[in-house]
């Protein structure tokens, strides 16, 4: 029996009176990659932010059904800052702070009171090692963030991230605005994350997720159309509607 | 019918508000009363901005230019006020320069409880205190100009209201007001003995007091004569009684 | 003691104070002036004649030139400040010298001290110009004054056009000029109704320029050459010569009227705001 | 088709795209009245600096020539060391200077400019941190419903006339200050800034707003999503990254209350002597034209003048500076 | 002999400092489709709208070399407008003017002095016919366009440019924020677009580049790494760059 991070059930979610997503039941396994897939305005984004409660934010989001992290309802009795805490999250647009290298890093743990320098050196150091950036950025860790590029400034994202020691990183299509090789970079930094959390990653690039995802999910207009080992996906996908889009018929 | 500007002290306006509007009811000739302060009446007479100026204090020769004429239309008292509770009712001319001149700062020097003097004056442009200053000797020399000698620690208030509002609501100030504004808002204090009272001022009895004076230059058309005469005229000077003021004639 | 959590309560509580002391504030100026003034305001007070002879003590003449200077004000500062946006947003190129000049210019015009204007405007138009104490004077300076208003408003609102509508025009051909007329303009027809009810909100609420270029007299104006006393100069002088209980409900009344308008004032600028964005969106 | 067709149709093609000068006219006309309306408040600017200049030239040298002799032969006052300087330079340093206001002979500005700027001083102290904290509170915390109610509030105390403001000092704020502080007379430094501070909020929280709802969601939404609390998402990330706005409130409000005239004559006492403390009284360069402009003439009236340009100048520094800040952000 | 609509000779474009287009050189043939794709930043939106100057817009635009649009130069003795319209522009985002669906497709012939009511009204309708639009909107034409639906809205900005009669049709992934319905609905539309006009797509999906273009060209980095008939670019990509992007390997 595999262990699974999050079990989700029966999931409706609303924007106003627009429902973004319809009766999704999905399991995420632990130490997995597992990648949401599907045309633009599907979704994937959406059920992406309900599992660390990023929905939250929007005003009018109604949410219905559950969403079970390691057993605990995570709508219920949770508190959502250590939710988030335990969620790492990382955006489509890298989205550092507007402050230094080291400043950035550190910030999440700043935010929950740590203030011995050795703990929070050693800690932005490991975690700028695990999203390997070390090597680019040693020497000018307190300069600003905005000075690194495309590529560096996501990667600082992800270390920013691992900094809070999650257990599960949620990705949005974190490659979508980045050249070819940080592209490749980003996804080799993956091969080492899977062996310590649990990633999930929504891509607008099937090619990506053949090539990292061991489960992939389907979505098509807030359906969750089909999911399963990322190969069966796309080598026999069960639905039509899988089959075209994965052959490019639409989207 | 023809437009009669008017302009110069701020205390006269009220006053001459009325005569004006009575006038213009009369004659049909409107009568437009701007009241910035006198020195503006005095020079808007200089340069015939205004057919008629007005200055709520003696106007000296050295003032207007040739052809400037001065008229008395009225005699006005200036009251010293403090506020009600204020056990003083009485003090000398003297008092009240070294009040202004900064050399008495508390109430207990002039036999009142022991609290400091909160010392109102008004603006530098205004009849009323150049008046004061007058009848008070209020004036120094520096640099070969006569200056105000009123400590620059006064309080300047910007019109006869607002030295009253003040008066009336701080226990510790006192202030000068043209008489006819006096109310029981404020405590007119006896000069030298004499009370502040109209008939006082006119039996010379009061000493401070001015002359509101208008001013007519070359430029000053028949039909504003005539609104002057008007004034000095039994009808006019009636109504400046009325209002409080001590008539010319 | 000062865990993260309690630093964040401390916090909390500070931001929940200046909010409640800023309305606290507002409600307290609002209140004071409304209660007591509201009980003189009546029919009469606002349609009477102002005299001194004490048979009739209403504002309509301070309305009416109140009305006068905004009319004017605005029909001088409106075309020129529009236009300056429109040169500065669609003729311009960013950043260049004469930009910059405009721009410290017109930066400089805002931050100018109402009472400057006031010694300008006595200086040059009722002396120089020998305008005198006229409703002219008072609104030629005015529109200086409310000019930075106008030109930084529609400027912030022409900016806020999607730059999708003017691609698409250009894309079809279009003329700057048609882009403008036709595109720009109305797209920035909210922003360029609250610039100019911001400027009303400024031409109702000035004294000193006010009465330093168009006097004090309390008479409804007969053209623009004659002077007139707006709301705020009447309210400023009864505050100066407050002599008897009467003369304080009068002010207060007065000020009561003012406020009221302002908020009238803003209330449209909601309404007509909304209007314009609901018929364009 | 043939070659030649084609040639043909090329030919004509190159010739439908010339540029032609058909409605070029009005185009150009049109550029020429908007260039020319934008130059009016470049004129407007030069004439006001103008005539505010030339006006006042006649004070810093009458000042120079005149009161600094007798300051030295009779006052005992030192000024050595200008001798040398031309007399408008050393009238100059005398005007700013000096602290004794005593038209027709003396024009010492050092307590107006004092004046100025402890009053507006104090209200920045007093109101920005209220307006910033405000504005906060609209932007991150009031739920939508209290933001409906509270902005349209705010606006309205901007329109307010600054008069009405003034009104309520005299009457309540003076008051109050004798009172609580138990002072001889409470029109003071503190009671101006007060009501400036009351006055400047509509502007320091509408800006400030306005800028911290500009930050880009993706800050925010990176902090919370680091288990960062709201708090110390807006005071870590958020007020940081809207912090060249929040600079132009502060700035805007600042010269809105070093220009503020008719609320701080009825409150402040506009005593023409040097201010030892915030509850003494004090009078404002705005302050001190307005009551005297109306009948100064010849060295008085220029020296009111130059105290419109001293504003003047404040007002450039002030916006000088905010260029700089935010140049220095922009890196 | 194929005529060419656009020859482009040796073309530099630099958005202040940094260059955005390097040394391109390429031609489009007149009455076929040809698709740009390439991953994001590349640099097609920004060779397209070299094609039409709405790069004069932006501020800080430097070109170098030469675009030629039937024998003229563009960037000499053309004057823009009479470029403007022969080169119609769809944009990504639909974006229909605020106003009436009657006057968004009039817009371009009123701008041009054409006033007579008849000519407008058969204009219109043409324009909205050869958009596949007239049916759905006939009796509504004065009512607003933001009434429309995404794709609606995106057909009315393509009748909007037929209506000027253009030579050609610029389109910056016309179809990229529609649902795969929508998206058939203008695919089907550009086929009968290529019998009159020259269209030229930017494109992210390569599918879609697939079924509709006669020509397609490939860009990485600013630059055009090949370019030639689209089955040749999909099945015997000349370049290792453009087979490495085509098989998914990035992007
Ligand atoms: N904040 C919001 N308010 C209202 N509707 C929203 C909001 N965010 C998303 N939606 C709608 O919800 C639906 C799903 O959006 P979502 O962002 O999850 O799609 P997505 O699959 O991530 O698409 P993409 O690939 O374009 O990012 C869309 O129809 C979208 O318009
Ligand atoms: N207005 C601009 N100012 C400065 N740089 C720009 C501007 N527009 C685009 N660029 C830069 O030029 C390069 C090419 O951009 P372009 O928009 O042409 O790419 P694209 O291929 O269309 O990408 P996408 O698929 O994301 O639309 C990018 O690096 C982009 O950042
Ligand atoms: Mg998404
Ligand atoms: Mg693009
Ligand atoms: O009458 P005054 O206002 O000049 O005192």
């Amino acid at each position: 029996m595999t262990m699974n991070t999050f079990e989700i059930k029966d999931l409706d979610l609303y924007y106003g009176e627009n429902q973004a997503l319809k009766s999704i039941e999905l399991a995420i396994p632990h130490k997995q990659v597992t990648a949401f897939i599907g045309p633009s305005g599907c979704g994937k984004s959406t059920l992406l932010r309900t599992l660390n409660r990023m929905n939250d934010l929007i005003a009018g989001v109604t949410i219905n059904g559950q969403v079970k992290m390691d057993g605990a309802d995570i709508y219920a009795d949770v508190d959502v800052r250590k939710l988030r805490m335990r969620c790492g999250m990382v955006f489509q647009k890298a989205n550092p702070f507007p402050m230094s290298i080291y400043e950035n890093v550190a910030y999440g743990q700043k935010a929950q009171g740590v203030k011995d320098k050795k703990t929070l050196d050693k800690i932005v150091e490991d975690a700028l090692r695990s999203a390997a950036l070390w090597n680019e950025v040693k020497d000018r860790l307190h300069s600003h963030a905005f000075g690194l590029s495309g590529g560096q400034q996501q990667r600082l994202c992800i270390a920013r991230t691992i900094a809070m020691k999650p257990d599960v990183i949620l990705m949005d299509e974190p490659t979508s605005a980045l050249d070819p090789i940080a592209t490749a970079r980003i996804e080799e930094l993956m091969e080492d994350l899977r062996k310590e959390f649990t990633v999930v990653i929504v891509t607008h690039s099937m090619a990506q997720a053949r090539r990292i995802a061991d489960k992939t999910a389907f979505f098509l207009m807030g359906e969750l159309v089909e999911h399963g080992e990322t190969e069966q996906i796309f080598t026999a996908p069960k639905d039509k509607r899988t089959h075209g889009y994965i052959t490019g018929d639409f989207g | 019918g023809e437009t009669i500007t008017v302009s110069g002290s701020n205390s006269m306006t009220s006053l001459m508000e009325v005569l004006a509007e009575t006038y213009t009811n009369k004659t049909g000739n409107f009568v437009e009363v701007q009241g910035p302060g006198s020195s503006a009446g005095i020079r808007a007479a200089n340069q015939g901005t205004s057919h008629i100026g007005m200055a709520s204090r003696a106007v000296a020769d050295s003032e207007i230019e040739a052809g400037v004429e001065r008229i008395i239309m009225a005699n006005d008292g200036i009251a010293i006020v403090v506020h009600p509770n204020n056990t003083i009712e009485n003090l000398t001319t003297e008092q009240v320069s070294k009040i202004y001149r900064g050399e008495i700062s508390n109430w207990a020097e002039v036999g009142g409880e022991r609290a400091p003097i909160v010392a109102v004056t008004r603006d530098t442009a205004s009849g009323t205190r150049a008046g004061f200053e007058d009848v008070l000797s209020l004036k120094q020399t520096i640099a070969g100009k006569k200056v105000s000698a009123i400590s620059p620690r006064a309080q300047v208030a910007n019109g006869n209201g607002m030295v009253k509002t003040t008066a009336g609501q701080n226990q510790n100030a006192i202030g000068y007001i043209s008489l006819g504004t006096v109310d029981e808002s404020v405590k007119a204090l006896d000069i030298n003995g004499v009370d502040a009272l109209v008939a006082n001022v006119q039996n010379q009895s009061y000493p401070v007091a001015r002359s509101f004076v208008l001013m007519t230059g070359p430029k000053t058309p028949d039909y504003a004569h005539a609104f002057v005469e008007w004034i000095l005229s039994a009808e006019g000077q009636e109504i400046v009684a009325k209002k409080g003021y001590v008539p010319a004639k | 003691m000062f865990t993260p959590d309690n630093k964040d309560k401390i916090l909390t509580g500070m931001i929940w104070s200046a909010a409640v002391l800023t309305m606290g504030f507002l409600i307290w100026i609002l209140f004071y002036i409304v209660s007591n003034g509201i009980a003189y305001v009546d029919w009469s007070f606002i349609t009477d004649d102002y005299t001194r002879t004490g048979d009739e003590e209403g504002i309509w003449p301070m309305i009416m030139a109140t009305l006068y200077m905004v009319l004017l004000s605005i029909s001088i500062a409106a075309p020129i400040g529009i236009m300056t946006a429109i040169y500065l947003t669609e003729y311009a190129k960013p950043g260049s010298k004469l930009v910059k000049l405009i721009r410290f210019c017109t930066e400089a015009l805002a931050g100018i001290p109402s009472i400057v204007y006031g010694l300008f405007g006595m200086t040059f138009f009722v002396v120089a110009l020998g305008l005198g104490f006229s409703i002219l004077s008072g609104a030629l300076t005015l529109a200086i004054l409310i000019l930075p208003v106008i030109i930084r408003t529609t400027e912030e609102a022409i900016i806020s056009v999607p730059l999708s509508y003017r691609e698409a025009s250009y894309g079809l051909g279009a003329s700057r000029l048609y882009t403008i007329w036709r595109v720009i303009l109305p797209a920035a027809m909210p922003g360029i109704v609250t610039s100019l009810i911001l400027s009303i909100g400024r031409i109702v609420g000035e004294s000193a320029p006010v009465f330093l270029t168009a006097g004090m007299v309390a008479r409804i104006p007969d053209s623009v050459f004659d002077s007139g006393r707006t709301l705020t100069v009447h309210l400023y002088m009864l505050t100066t010569e407050l002599y008897t209980q009467h003369d304080w409900n009068m002010a207060f009344a007065t000020a009561t009227v003012l406020v009221l308008l302002v908020l009238a004032i803003n209330l449209i600028t909601k309404f007509i705001t909304n209007k314009f964005s609901k018929a364009t969106y | 088709m043939s070659e030649v067709n084609v040639l043909v149709q090329k030919d004509s093609a190159q010739e439908e795209l010339k540029s032609s000068r058909r409605r070029d006219f009005i185009e150009h006309a049109f550029h020429a009245l908007f260039l020319l309306s934008a130059f009016i408040g470049v004129a407007s600017v030069i004439t006001i600096g103008f005539f505010l200049v030339k006006e006042s030239l006649s004070a810093p040298l009458y000042t120079g020539a005149d009161l600094a002799r007798y300051l030295v032969e009779e006052e005992g006052q030192s000024i050595f060391g200008y001798g040398w300087l031309p007399d408008g330079v050393v009238g100059t340093i005398q005007m700013l200077t000096n602290s004794t206001w005593a038209p027709p002979a003396m024009y010492g500005l050092a307590p107006m400019i004092a004046g100025s700027l402890a009053a507006t001083g104090l209200a920045v102290l007093m109101g920005v941190p209220v307006g910033v904290l405000t504005a906060i509170f609209l932007a991150e915390i009031a739920p939508q419903r209290v933001v409906n109610v509270m902005r349209p509030a705010i606006e309205l105390l901007a329109g307010i006339p600054s008069v009405v403001y003034g009104f309520f000092g005299l009457v309540v704020i003076v008051p109050l200050i004798e009172t609580v502080f138990d002072v001889p007379s409470g029109a003071s430094i503190l009671a101006g800034s007060v009501v400036l501070s009351i006055m400047i909020l509509p502007t320091v929280i509408a800006v400030s707003e306005t800028s911290l709802r500009a930050v880009p969601p993706q800050y925010r939404e990176g902090s919370l999503a680091l288990g960062a609390s709201k708090i110390y998402t807006i005071f870590n990330v958020l007020i940081p990254a809207a912090r060249s706005g929040i600079l132009t409130g502060v700035i805007l409000g600042m010269a809105r209350a070093v220009g503020e005239t008719m609320a701080i004559i009825m409150v402040m006492g506009n005593t023409p002597a040097m201010p030892q403390g915030v509850l003494d009284s004090a009078i404002t360069l705005t302050a001190n034209i307005a009551l005297e402009m109306s009948y100064a003439t010849g060295v008085h009236a220029s020296a009111l003048y130059a105290s419109g340009v001293v504003l003047l100048v404040f007002v450039m520094l002030l916006n000088g500076s905010l260029m700089y800040l935010n140049r220095e952000k922009a890196k």
